[in-house]
């Protein structure tokens, strides 16, 4: 249960938004919707509690985030326009280190897996330098199907894939959401989805 | 911990990926080190003298050009905003990156150190006296080191403005280290400086890390 | 009194560079400092002004 | 969060604390100029000349207090800089960055003086000396300061870390400070050690005194001044200085 | 011509834009200058004898930390890309970037160093000998530096690889430079080294930008 | 008129695509289609003339580009993945700056008029990296609207473009279709143009 109450966003002298009110329960989606610039960025930035906001909370399961601390960011995913993953590193590499980090156990032939259903069979030992825009994407996104977060908060999520992958993170959402997942997304484009929230900047 | 063990690993693993990156910051030090015969003069005796200074010197710079990478590039490619959002304590995945720079920065340092001061001419208990205050000071350049790589993380023109803030923070490391030395040259106590030494290494291993964690959180606002 | 002329005054005892240069850095520095604040006050009034007005003429069709 | 501490908030406000200010710099200004006419009168007519040093040593009415301001600034600029970070205060960053040049400025003029000492006492307008080397990494220092607070434009982050490399940095002057006169000691060259006048007459000491606290009520004086600019470019955008007379007044 | 100033005004603006960048490259240069007093120790005659070297070593490092800012920024954002594909004349464009980087580099370097001559309490003529080798060895500097900055553009820890390869191609330009000095310390004629520190930049200013814009060419590919 | 003879590209020991034919006539444009990784951002490098092909040949009005050389070079413009944009400089310095380069004559009121065509409106003076993803790419975009190439190369120019803003390139590429233009551009989204020429790799 993600709650925000009348969340503000000041860069520089400009107000982005303010008042934002939004909860979401479990199972539920939040599409954040906006021009070039609205301020969506911002908003799940401080959402995954990387920034703080101008003014207002926010609240998980009831109690603000800025107390739960760590307790928060465990349940969470987010994933930005950077890519989070090593230019030097293999896919396979990448996503190990990043079970790592998340403490998740994860064998290699789980992560092989994960990656081949993203569409990097064979490219599973290449340095993430040497693929294309689309496929250092989906080696970041694999991430979302190995590790059991509860929040996920993915920015644009859908750039640069071609139709097949963005189906297949179609699927994966809201396979995440029948479970009880919550997500918050950002997109320009429309998305094969079932009827979520939505919140305009 | 485990967390801390990975962060060293992968670190460790992505300075071997990239190719003699840390070699070169050896050749970095190599090289200042011969610059100095160079502009000074062949004169040994004045070279002797001269030697622990320009050693600590080259071993300080050489550590600080290895900052900019320290943590940089985990800031541009994201990598570094998940490990602030991970749930293992982020201040031990900083400490890990620090120790992994220290690994591949300051401890081939310490190797080299007596060959080139073998250079210098400089006598045996000199050269271990030296190699022995570069394995004490390496470590604190990298842990005063951090504060200064989070601090400038992500502003235009970093690399220098980086070593504007480090250098003066250097400074007592560089007169204790070289200082240990040249008393030993000339026949006083060294124990002193070493302890002295010791100390600001007791004083930054609790403190560093610290700062530099809660700079990092800054930088990622 | 100890300076018998004020020549004797400005040449301090042979020292007239280094009292004076000290002495003259010192003052000038102190002098530049508050005007050069006091720039920084006035470029900032006029930069809020100067918005101030384009508000009211933005307010007023 | 207790309700004396909100209180106390309210009156640490850049509101509250900018007309505050504005009515305390006239005051400043005018301790200023009276230490400074007294002093001055001291230190170049009352004062005897030095029998080892000649007129020469009349530096040493700004060159002491423009050393000492310049450390004790320091000490100032850090405790606001922690205050800020802890408590999350804006006016003491705002004081913290307002402290920082004048600082600088001093400690630049005690290398000033210093080395225009230097020249006729020791014949060499600079020596490795602990003193002299700790005075100029503290002018390091300052730079950083600055150099850190301007490269970053979102003033909160800028607060931020200037106040963590403040921290760091007044930590390490004490043992910058001992380590080179440490460092000094066990060399003893072929440099000169500060020649001091073994019993400073009254009249000297007077004088001094008397400018030191001239200096201190300068640097009060334009720390306040620059604070309320750093107040103005910061608040820009709220409605009380949009009120403001100034603002509103003459166009 | 005109795309040559345009480049050039464009980077002299960017310099004034990173706020203190190039006076961050100075700062540098004095800090190296004052970390050797504190390594060596503070011995009058020892320092006045070492100076010479000491500066030249510290403007070739000052220098050489600029150089990665001559070209990285362009690559990583494209504008390299964009002047290759332009229709002015690469070699031209590159010039204009090395010019500027002088402007902001070198130059000040330049300016400041008799200053720093006095804190080693050098005589007038030597501090004057010492600018005005510095006035025709750094835009050498520069010049080859250019070259080491497109040859690693792009490579991971290209940093310190560039210091790799540019420093072996610096010391001539040290040994003249520096030599120079201290030749006329000791009361020799110094304008054989200065002659030649002059031939080296002649022979530079017409290889140098052909060989940085063919490198870059091939970062590009 | 721009044609392509047989082009092929190898990366690393695989063959991306080989034998690729196609020919361009003003007013044409052609829409890169393939999966991710499949090879479009190679094949636009090569037509850019930024990367060498592994075997055949792309002429220009019927001569070598490889002999064409500069005068090719000032025909095309190519715009990519990354930004070609200064963080530090405002999007109205940028845009005079690739005049220059472009040796176009640009004052800044034409150029603060294409900046506000491109929705850049009040943030002609901010400093490009304080904006938002979709304003970096406007800001790269607008110089469309100002150089006078006859082709256009196009690397996913829509990614990150809320709605009006893909509107508006769009008419912009229509425009320069008409006016004779060339274009040669990838996407994964279906786009509002009039129909072209399709290669799917
Ligand atoms: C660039 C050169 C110099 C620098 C940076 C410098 C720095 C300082 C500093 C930091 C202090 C305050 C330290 C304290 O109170 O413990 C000081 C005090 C003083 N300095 Fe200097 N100094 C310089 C040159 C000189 C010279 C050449 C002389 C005289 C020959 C001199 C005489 C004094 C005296 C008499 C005091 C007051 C000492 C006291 O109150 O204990 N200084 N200087
Ligand atoms: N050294 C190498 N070894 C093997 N394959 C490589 C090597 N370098 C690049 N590749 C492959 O070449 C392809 C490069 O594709 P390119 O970037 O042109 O794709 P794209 O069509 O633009 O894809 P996207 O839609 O994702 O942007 C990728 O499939 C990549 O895996
Ligand atoms: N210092 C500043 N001064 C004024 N405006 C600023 C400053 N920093 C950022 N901004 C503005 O803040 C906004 C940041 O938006 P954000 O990145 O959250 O947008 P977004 O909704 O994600 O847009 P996009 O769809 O393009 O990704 C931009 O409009 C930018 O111009
Ligand atoms: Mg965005
Ligand atoms: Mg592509």
């Amino acid at each position: 249960m993600l709650t925000a109450h009348d969340l503000a966003c000041v860069r520089g002298d400009r107000t982005l938004f303010s008042g934002i009110e939004f909860s979401l329960a479990p199972g539920e989606w939040l599409h954040v919707q906006g021009e070039n610039g609205a301020g969506k960025t911002s908003l799940l930035r401080i959402l995954a509690s990387l920034s703080p906001p101008a003014a207002g909370e926010i609240r998980w399961h009831g109690r603000s985030i800025r107390e739960l601390g760590a307790d928060y960011r465990a349940q969470l995913i987010f994933l930005g326009h950077h890519g989070a993953v090593k230019e030097e590193f293999s896919p396979l590499e990448n996503l190990l280190f990043a079970a790592h980090l998340d403490e998740v156990p994860l064998c290699r032939q789980e992560a092989q897996a994960a990656l081949a259903a993203f569409g990097l069979r064979g490219r599973e030992d290449l340095p993430v330098r040497f693929l294309s825009a689309g496929q250092k994407r989906r080696a970041l996104l694999a991430r979302l199907a190995v590790r059991r977060a509860c929040l996920w908060i993915l920015d644009e999520p859908f750039t640069a894939l071609d139709v097949k992958a963005v189906a297949m993170l179609s699927a994966l959402i809201e396979r995440h959401l029948a479970q009880g997942g919550i997500v918050v997304l950002t997109s320009h484009q429309s998305m094969p989805l079932p009827k979520g929230k939505a919140l305009s900047l | 911990m485990n967390a801390l063990l990975s962060v060293i690993r992968r670190d460790l693993l992505l300075a071997l990926r990239r190719k003699g990156d840390a070699l070169t910051v050896l050749f970095f030090f190599v090289i200042v080190t011969s610059l100095f015969p160079l502009g000074i003069g062949p004169e040994a005796n004045l070279l002797r003298k001269i030697a622990p200074g320009i050693l600590w010197v080259a071993a300080l710079l050489a550590t600080m050009l290895g900052l900019g990478r320290l943590f940089a590039p985990d800031h541009a490619d994201g990598t570094l905003e998940q490990m602030a959002l991970s749930p293992s304590p982020f201040g031990l995945l900083v400490m890990g990156k620090i120790i992994a720079h220290w690994l591949t920065t300051g401890m081939p340092l310490v190797a080299l150190a007596p060959f080139l001061g073998l250079l210098f001419d400089l006598p045996a208990d000199a050269l271990f006296l030296l190699t022995l205050t570069l394995l004490i000071g390496t470590p604190l350049l990298s842990l005063i080191g951090a504060i200064g790589a989070a601090l400038t993380l992500g502003l235009r023109g970093g690399g220098v403005l980086l070593s504007l803030l480090v250098l003066p923070l250097y400074v007592p490391a560089l007169i204790f280290g070289a200082g240990a030395v040249e008393a030993q040259i000339v026949g006083l106590d060294a124990s002193g400086h070493l302890s002295l030494l010791a100390a600001l290494l007791a004083l930054a291993v609790f403190f560093a890390p610290w700062a530099a964690t809660v700079a990092l959180r800054i930088a990622l606002e | 009194m100890q300076w018998e002329s004020p020549a004797a005054f400005f040449a301090m005892g042979g020292y007239a560079l280094y009292v004076w240069g000290s002495f003259g850095m010192a003052a000038v520095a102190m002098i530049v400092e508050p005007l050069l604040v006091g720039r920084r006050r006035r470029d900032i009034l006029r930069r809020l002004r100067r918005e101030r007005l384009a508000e009211e003429l933005d307010e007023k069709p | 969060m207790s309700n004396r501490l909100i209180n106390w908030f309210k009156y640490a406000s850049p509101q509250s604390f900018y007309p505050l200010a504005g009515r305390m710099i006239p005051w400043f200004w005018g301790l200023a100029a009276i230490a400074f006419a007294v002093g001055l009168y001291i230190g170049f007519f009352v004062a005897p000349t030095d029998f080892q040093q000649g007129e020469g040593y009349r530096i040493i009415f700004i060159h002491v207090p423009a050393s000492w301001m310049s450390m004790f600034i320091y000490c100032v600029m850090a405790f606001w800089a922690g205050l800020g970070l802890a408590l999350n205060t804006r006016l003491s960053s705002m004081m913290a960055q307002a402290l920082a040049p004048t600082g600088a400025l001093m400690a630049f003029l005690s290398l000033w003086t210093g080395a225009f000492w230097g020249k006729p006492m020791w014949g060499t307008w600079w020596v490795w000396d602990a003193r002299l080397t700790s005075e100029l990494i503290l002018f390091f220092l300052y730079l950083g300061f600055i150099a850190l607070t301007s490269a970053i434009d979102e003033p909160r982050r800028a607060d931020k870390a200037g106040a963590i490399l403040a921290l760091v940095g007044v930590f390490n002057v004490p043992i910058i400070y001992f380590s080179v006169q440490w460092w000094n000691t066990l060399h003893q060259g072929a440099s000169v050690s500060l020649t001091r006048a073994p019993s400073m007459a009254m009249t000297m000491l007077l004088g001094m005194l008397v400018m030191a606290f001239a200096f201190w009520m300068y640097s009060i004086a334009v720390a306040l001044m620059r604070v309320r600019a750093i107040i103005l470019e910061r608040e820009a955008h709220t409605d009380w200085v949009k009120q403001l007379p100034e603002v509103q007044g003459a166009r």
